[in-house]
């Protein structure tokens, strides 16, 4: 049970550290520090369901979740960091640019 | 038994450990970039630790073929995650230069606080 | 209003606090919402399908009407979606276009007027006017993801008797996995891989498997839905019969929901126009 | 000892308000995307795994990805 | 003291309450519409977790049927499947909801070429 | 009858909802092949609905109550569609009325939506199939998900009218989403309380439980979120807009059945879910309600007056007849509860009547302002005439059907002593009269200005007229159109005159004995 | 009293219903003409053949449909309502032929429109008259107020269409807010709403509410023209002469009279109204209108204003005869229906026979014009005679049962009412016929003009009904025995 109990409080330490991704997320200060938080947040997402497997005794149910939010997290970033990309500016009064940038690549 | 114990509660710290060193810098580190560093290395480390502690609860709660395919799973998100976190933290801090978000340096921060 | 909607919020909401009070206390296993109907569910979910998902049980086939709906609530997104924004009107763009020389990775413009490559150039790839980077190492991550994605989801909706998942997971992770591809790439290439046509037959074909194995089972005399008819066409017993239904019209909620998840993404992020987005 | 849902829960909260409160609606798009993943681990946390794995999908690779696209079509701009 | 266990047993209930009213309040207060529609995405999870919350039993396992009980199996066991179903359900309702806002709010930009509620009316009022 | 169609007709509870469902699935996809298979499958699919409809409505006429357990599983496990002499009309009225709006509006829903016609017609047969569900089932979920498709199908159909439908229609998914989604959480609380989602297993459960504040505020919150849905007074803000702006192939089933089946709604939860004790033993919320609808009438009555746009004022006359409704029925008396059980079904044919009837002047003159109403009479007079029709049905003059429901409702509120409630009825009545005559006053007397410059010369030299109007040339909708309203405007006298059969067969039956 | 179950009152109803599709497919104006002669003789054989076995004390009933239980939507001839009906369905043919003659003389516009509504009119007064309960009533009345809308305002200008606004609101803001909450009332109270010998809500409700439900019946029938209710009458005479003699002599202000003698006598029920003393409140109004309508009637200039407010006056002696709640006043009241309606409707049809030959719409233009139109003049005189009540017309006899009626309830306020009144009667009529017989003509106002009498069309219905007047006076036996049988079914003898 005692290593249950640490899983348990690894769960906790895992929600802690989200809470510091969330105030991240939430506060910026730039636009993209909002998206770093929430993949901080995804990315503790992760392990934290498979703890909660762990907690339920059900390790192989949680896993397949896990392993999805593993995949998917990525699509959100991806995108939100996309606008950034396209939009190519941190704030609204920055009109997206019409021309590519010729200059850029190998 | 007790030894694999053992390593799981050592790896469950290191991990703990990891994890909120990584909050930390994404809460005190001075700008975007670096903070980036944090959320993105160390969560992977510690996202690494926390996998192998739960693999190795797995394997000795259920020494069998479901344990072993479970833990093959959790080997595969680890896996995911290192190839996805880290193109993720690219599209990140690519946006942010393409953006036009500077680095920090010193001199920047005295020039606008 | 603002004020007014802050009073009645509050109201409400202490109303419903305090009435809260009245409610079983969290994860009381004698409260009535675990007594009278569930024990049901949980005793008989495996004898009557060999399915030890009881979700997956409850949900196609105890309940597999309301879960039809669903399908259907998903494909009248869709179409609404559809109705609302698709115009084969061309958007304010001019009419120059932008292609990327892969094998030396340099942009070209190409004005309006003048002569393109041709659809399905291995050498040229077409890319938004909007300014995109061309990004090496995210489109090759998602090249190699997007087909692992796409097995897993075959996964989760195979395996879905037996470990949570089942048709609409697997819709949304299969969804995702084309719009990844879009986002990754541009909107073009994923259309190419699933047009807007096959997306809307699709979503179609999806509903309609599982509308349809319902008919089927009125149709050879049962209730809608009871699977128990179907056994000899499984070539199974009824409680097998079940659990390949279950599979059956998970298949079809796949293939509705991918379908429209696609859809409405197409739609959304190119305003109807189908040419350029996100 | 709190057990894990209420935290989680709280964070949830927080979320929400955050979401609720930003300036600018990419960040609200996003700070969205965060609680759902959030919600998926409360949903989790009290055993609803398909549900949970329901809200995982949708909130991580789709209902984000709409906020996202259609904040891409629309402005970004928020007085609230 | 029976304080500490009546809170954990109802601060399910009581969040999902502020978090329902939260989005009641966003939708109809915020000007902005993709703030209501987060409103409303919001106000509809509350609900999600409402009813999982009902379904929790302290000391029952996932829905799932282990190998080790296929024999007999006792309710007390498992977790309520039923609200899990029905969640499920109006997770997608929602979605679908979500997906035909989304396009309306790009529909009205389209035509007003702003989000925001009060300047629409003005628009609609001057034309 | 032989036997094969015998061992089909037993399944018509699920053949109405799914038929037109399966065939508007096949519109649509027949629809990407051409464009003029969609509307026979969507005619098809409506039709054998209504034939289903009128299945049950004679079944149910003999005193059959009509239970179809869905998947083979009894209740409460598995869903269940219940359906007894009053939801059968109430399932024939809705299959009727969007089978007749449909031929009526083929041709605008063409013309308006070109190559999108078949995903309009898919729409609406969901819609109407979603509406039909609701009326049907038996299972209180089942019902949200079933509210939630014909909903989302709703916003569509409205939000590709004119150019501020689309903001009409995200505010109405707002207060609609916040309806159904009270609903829920009604659903929820009755499930925490009872464990159980089938209407008569619930019912029987809280009759043994006896008096509980969960299920209480489970009524509170279920009554709150459809009265949103149905747009009763102080919630009712979403419809004006969201009718006025919707194409007029929408607006006529939508006013016809949204608001209707949701007062369906809330009839069937109060008699057959809640125990009756709960919403009018103690008076208080039986008395509130009414009273809210008392303001609801003058409200609505009073801002149809300030409008300009006939469509306009409708919706507005729209939200008074819901507070008919709902006022008469929460009277608590048999009268009253027959009342508005007979007005959900005149409602939904005199609404639908008026608004197909402006939507044929619509098609003609482009526009429904009261200053393009003129001269009407003698251009459209077939049309018009279906409209003095369904004025005064509205008004509630004899024999159009609404006098009958009036009636009823009236003389429930006699019983019960709410002269306010009476009082607001026969204003309601007058303001009404106040409306439409000056809409037939402007048709009547007023000559559209061009064509009276037109026409001015040649009667003088014709001298057809001594004083007065010019002979203007006879302009109808087309025939399409046109028949479908005549049928209507005859449909609401004949409704009136077998008003007695209908309550006796259908409405008095579905009424629990305990309500005096 | 023997009872006839019979489809004859539906048909009689319905077939000038049933004329309206023919009349508006008419390709042309005789064949509409046609159509509406056919129907209105067709109507009258109708219901005179339901006369003899009405003579002898039955009635005869139709149910069209059960519509509210307790309340069907059913006919039923018995001898109050025959009368009217024989009254009414009389006078359409003489007012179809009238018509013809006005509107082709006038070329009106959209006569199609105008036979199709008297038609409808008709089917609705006959409707009123063969009614079986207060609900049945209230339909018919209804139905009359629409039929007749549009033939109000005619004219479709800015006149008729004051005047359309001002009837219709008068019309059906009372019958909405006042007669059609009563009939509910009694409806909740007494379970039913058929015209009885007792009335139906005796025992059912207190004195007091009594009195409201009758005043609420009396005055929500606002056809009756009891003040203050009457001001829609007046401007109502913008209408086509015919509409007028139509509206004011036969269909409309007799059905508001008739509803209110039914709602009073077979609803309400003479004993509790005359045990609550509520006869003479009503015939206070009563008096109240008569008296001063016929002082209005002096001062119009307006020939058809005149006509108008005196119409108002005769209608409130039905009323008053009414809530006598006398045998012979009750008597008196029914004839008057049938007395006044022939002379007034001669009246009418002189006035607007007068307006087609000369254009002439004023009093005071008339001088002289007996000698150019002699035969409208003399058929005026005695239809002035009739609506005063001298002999040698039939107006004579029923004011004579009415002061009987005063008599037999002792109430002598009422019988000077009635004195008085008729003096003013001629006052405002008989300075007319001096004026149209022995004024010098003013040259000035028909210089250029050569007036000669009206077309025949409008000469012989007048001239018909002119001598009807006297006919009623030497032979009045059938509708004498009508309302005698009709007060005896009333009072419950």
């Amino acid at each position: 049970m005692f290593t249950e109990t640490l899983f348990n409080a690894a769960a906790i330490c895992i929600a802690m550290a989200m809470a510091a991704g969330l105030y991240r997320a939430v506060r910026g200060p730039s636009s993209l520090d909002h998206i770093l938080g929430v993949n901080a947040i995804g990315s503790k997402t992760t392990p934290l369901l498979v703890i909660i497997g762990v907690m339920y005794q059900r390790v192989d149910m949680l896993v397949d979740i896990a392993l999805a939010y593993a995949m998917l997290n990525f699509i959100a970033v991806l995108a939100a960091s996309r606008y950034f990309q396209k939009r190519r500016g941190l704030h609204e009064d920055s009109t997206p640019s019409q021309t590519p940038d010729k200059g850029y690549g190998p | 038994m007790i030894i694999f114990d053992i390593f799981i509660a050592l790896l469950l710290a290191a991990g703990c450990v990891f994890l909120l060193g990584g909050a930390l810098g994404i809460l005190r580190m001075p700008d975007f970039y670096t903070r980036l560093h944090g959320a993105s290395l160390l969560d992977t480390i510690a996202l690494v630790c926390l996998l192998s502690a739960s693999i190795l609860y797995v394997l000795t709660r259920h020494p069998d073929v479901n344990g072993l395919i479970t833990s093959l799973k959790i080997i595969l998100i680890a896996v995911f995650v290192f190839i996805t976190s880290p193109t993720a933290t690219h599209a990140i801090a690519d946006a942010g230069r393409r953006a036009g978000l500077k680095p920090w340096t010193r001199q920047n921060e005295e020039e606008s606080p | 209003m603002k004020k007014l909607a802050l009073i009645l919020c509050l109201f409400a909401g202490g109303l419903l606090l305090m009435n809260a009070h009245y409610l079983p206390m969290w994860g009381d296993p004698a409260s009535p919402a675990s007594t009278h109907v569930s024990p049901y569910f949980i005793e008989n979910a495996y004898e009557h399908t060999k399915t030890p998902n009881m979700v997956a049980v409850v949900l196609a086939d105890y309940r597999s009407y309301d879960t039809m709906f669903e399908a259907a609530v998903v494909l009248a997104a869709g179409f609404a979606c559809f109705f609302l924004l698709r115009s084969r009107a061309r958007g304010k763009k001019g009419g120059h276009h932008y292609y990327r020389h892969i094998p030396t990775g340099v942009t070209i413009k190409i004005e309006e007027g003048g002569k393109l490559p041709a659809e399905n150039s291995k050498v040229f790839r077409s890319i938004d006017a909007l300014w995109t980077p061309y990004d090496p190492i995210i489109q090759t991550t998602c090249r190699c993801l997007i087909p692992f994605l796409q097995i897993y989801s075959l996964y989760v909706l195979a395996h879905g008797h037996y470990s949570p998942g089942g048709g609409f997971q697997a819709g949304v992770v299969l969804g995702a996995t084309i719009i990844l591809l879009a986002i990754s790439h541009n909107l073009k290439t994923s259309l190419k891989r699933m047009s807007e046509r096959t997306a809307a037959l699709w979503s179609i074909i999806g509903v309609f498997i599982f509308a349809g194995t319902g008919l089927l089972c009125l149709l050879l005399g049962m209730d809608y839905l009871n699977y128990e008819v179907l056994a000899p066409l499984l070539l199974s017993d009824e409680a097998m019969a079940r659990s390949h239904s279950i599979l059956i019209v998970e298949v079809g909620v796949t293939m509705a929901v991918m379908a429209v998840m696609v859809w409405i993404y197409y739609n959304l992020s190119s305003a109807g126009q189908q040419d350029e987005g996100l | 000892m709190i057990p894990v849902d209420i935290i989680v829960l709280t964070l949830i909260i927080i979320c929400a308000l955050g979401a609720l409160a930003a300036k600018d609606l990419m960040v609200a798009a996003i700070v969205i995307g965060a609680y759902s993943f959030l919600i998926c681990l409360l949903l989790a946390v009290m055993g609803a795994v398909d549900v949970a794995f329901t809200e995982a999908t949708v909130g991580a690779g789709v209902s984000t990805v709409f906020f996202v696209a259609t904040v891409f079509q629309t402005t970004r701009r928020t007085k609230d | 003291m029976d304080a500490i266990p009546y809170f954990i047993g109802k601060y399910n209930y009581w969040g999902c309450i502020f978090l329902f009213f939260l989005g009641m309040y966003a939708m109809i207060s915020k000007t902005n519409l993709i703030k209501k529609i987060i409103g409303l995405n919001i106000f509809q999870t509350s609900i999600i977790l409402f009813f999982i919350s009902a379904s929790f039993k302290h000391d029952a396992t996932l829905p799932i049927l282990m190998e080790e009980h296929k024999g007999a199996i006792d309710p007390v066991m498992y977790l309520n499947p039923l609200p899990h179903v029905l969640m499920l359900t109006a997770i997608v309702v929602a979605v679908a909801t979500l997906g035909v806002a989304l396009t309306l709010a790009l529909k009205v930009y389209r035509i007003y070429g702003t989000l925001e509620e009060d300047e629409i009316n003005h628009a609609i009022q001057s034309h | 009858m032989d036997p094969i169609m015998m061992e089909f007709s037993q399944h018509s509870p699920v053949l109405i909802v799914m038929a037109p469902f399966l065939l508007g699935m096949a519109a649509a996809a027949a629809g990407w092949a051409n464009r003029k298979w969609a509307f026979p499958m969507a005619f098809l699919g409506l039709l054998s609905g209504l034939i289903a409809a009128i299945h049950m409505l004679i079944k149910t006429a003999k005193g059959e109550i009509l239970v179809y357990h869905m998947a083979g599983w009894l209740p409460p496990f598995g869903i269940a569609y219940r359906i007894d002499t009053f939801s059968a009309l109430i399932l024939t009225a809705i299959m009727a009325v969007a089978l007749i709006n449909l031929v009526a509006s083929r041709a605008s829903a063409e013309k308006d939506f070109t190559e999108k016609a078949p995903a309009w017609y898919a729409l609406y047969v969901f819609f109407v199939s979603g509406l039909a569900g609701m009326v049907a089932t038996e299972d209180i979920f089942n019902l949200y998900v079933l509210l939630e498709i014909a909903s989302l199908s709703a916003y569509a159909l409205i939000g590709m009218g004119h150019n501020r439908a689309p903001f009409a229609a995200l505010n109405y998914l707002l207060m609609g989403t916040i309806g159904a989604s009270f609903y829920l959480m009604g659903v929820a609380y009755i499930y925490i309380a009872t464990g159980s989602l089938n209407m008569t297993d619930i019912a029987v459960i809280l009759q043994e439980m006896g008096p509980n504040p969960t299920i209480t505020m489970a009524f509170a919150l279920c009554m709150t979120g459809l009265l949103a849905k149905m747009a009763a007074f102080p919630v009712h803000g979403w419809l004006p807009n969201a009718y006025t702006f919707a194409p007029d192939a929408t607006t006529n089933v939508m006013a016809a059945l949204t608001t209707k089946v949701s007062i369906y709604i809330m009839i069937r939860l109060v008699l057959s879910l809640f125990p009756l004790s709960l919403a009018f033993d103690t008076g208080i919320i039986a008395d509130a309600m009414v009273w809210l609808a008392t303001i609801g009438i003058f409200a609505g009555a009073f801002m149809a007056l300030a409008q300009k746009s006939f469509k306009r004022m409708l919706t507005y006359i729209v939200v008074v007849e819901v507070a008919y409704m709902v006022g008469g029925f929460w009277l608590g008396n048999r009268a009253g509860m027959t009342g508005a059980m007979l007005h959900i079904l005149n409602d939904a044919a005199m609404t639908l009547c008026v608004f197909m009837a402006v939507a044929n002047i619509r098609a003609r003159r482009g526009a429904d302002a009261f200053s393009d109403l003129k001269g009407l009479f003698q251009t459209m007079p077939f049309s018009m005439g279906a409209l003095v029709i369904s004025g005064l049905a509205i008004i509630g003059i004899p024999p159009t059907c609404g006098f009958f429901s009036k009636w009823y409702l009236i003389s429930g509120g006699i019983e019960a002593g709410h002269w306010g409630f009476v009082i607001a009825l026969l204003s309601a009545s007058i303001i009404n009269a106040i409306l439409f005559f000056k809409v037939f006053e402007i048709a009547f007397f007023e000559v559209p200005a061009e064509t009276f410059g037109q026409n001015s010369r040649e009667h003088e030299s014709d001298h057809h007229t001594h004083h007065g109007l010019p002979s203007l040339a006879m302009a109808e909708a087309r025939i399409s159109m046109l028949i479908p309203l005549i049928i209507m405007a005859l449909t609401l006298l004949a409704l009136g005159f077998m008003t007695g059969g209908i309550v006796n067969l259908f409405i008095d039956p579905a009424i629990p004995g305990q309500v005096l | 009293m023997e009872t006839l179950y019979s489809i004859t009152p539906l048909l009689a109803l319905l077939v000038s219903l049933a004329a309206v599709p023919a009349i508006v497919s008419s390709r042309n104006m005789n064949a509409r003409e046609a159509w509406t002669f056919a129907a209105a003789f067709i109507k009258f054989g109708l219901v005179l053949s339901m006369a003899p076995f009405v003579l002898q004390g039955g009635t005869i009933h139709f149910t069209i449909a059960e519509v509210i239980p307790g309340v069907p939507i059913a006919l039923k001839v018995d001898a109050f309502g025959l009368l009217f009906a024989l009254v009414s369905s009389s006078l359409w043919i003489v007012t179809s032929a009238y018509s013809i003659g006005y509107m082709r003389g006038l070329d009106e516009h959209s006569q199609t429109r105008y036979f199709s509504f008297f038609a409808i009119s008709l089917s609705a007064t006959i409707g009123v008259a063969f009614s079986a309960n207060l609900l049945t009533m209230y339909l018919f009345y209804e139905m009359l107020s629409f039929a007749t809308y549009p033939l109000v305002a005619h004219n479709q200008d800015h006149e008729g269409r004051v005047s359309g606004r001002k009837y219709i609101a008068y019309l059906l803001g009372a019958s909405v807010l006042l007669a059609f909450p009563a009939m509910l009332y009694v409806y909740v109270q007494a379970g039913t709403l058929d015209f009885t010998a007792g009335g139906v809500v005796a025992g059912n409700v207190n004195s007091g509410t009594l009195l409201v439900l009758a005043l609420m019946l009396t005055f929500g029938f606002a056809k009756a023209g009891i003040m203050p209710l009457h001001s829609w009458l007046p401007v109502a005479m913008v209408a086509p002469t015919p509409v007028s003699a139509l509206l004011h002599a036969v269909a409309v202000v007799k059905v508001g009279v008739f509803c209110v003698f039914r709602a009073l006598t077979g609803t309400l029920g003479t004993g509790p109204l005359s045990d609550a003393g509520i006869g003479t409140i009503i015939a206070i109004f009563a008096s109240i209108t008569i008296l001063v309508s016929s002082l209005m009637a002096l001062s119009q200039d307006e020939l058809k204003r005149r006509l108008a407010f005196s119409t108002v006056g005769q209608l409130s002696y039905i009323v008053l005869g009414v809530a006598l709640l006398t045998p012979a006043a009750l008597q008196g009241a029914m004839m008057h229906i049938t007395m006044h309606a022939f002379g007034k409707i001669t009246l009418f049809f002189c006035a607007g026979a007068i307006f087609v030959a000369s254009g002439k719409k004023y009093i005071s233009q008339m001088k002289g014009i007996g000698r150019r139109m002699p035969i409208t003049m003399t058929a005026f005189f005695i239809g002035a005679l009739s609506v005063i009540g001298l002999p040698p017309a039939g107006g004579f006899l029923s004011k004579w049962y009415l002061v009987i009626g005063t008599l037999e309830s002792g109430q002598i306020a009422f019988l000077v009412v009635l004195l008085v009144s008729s003096i003013l009667n001629a006052a405002y009529f008989l300075p007319i016929v001096y004026r149209a017989f022995f004024c010098p003509p003013e040259e000035d106002l028909y210089k250029n003009e050569s007036i000669k009498e009206s077309p025949p069309w409008c000469l012989y219905p007048l001239s018909i009904t002119a001598i009807g007047c006297l006919v009623l006076f030497f032979y009045p036996q059938p509708f004498f025995r009508l309302a005698q049988l009709a007060v005896s079914q009333i009072m419950g003898g």
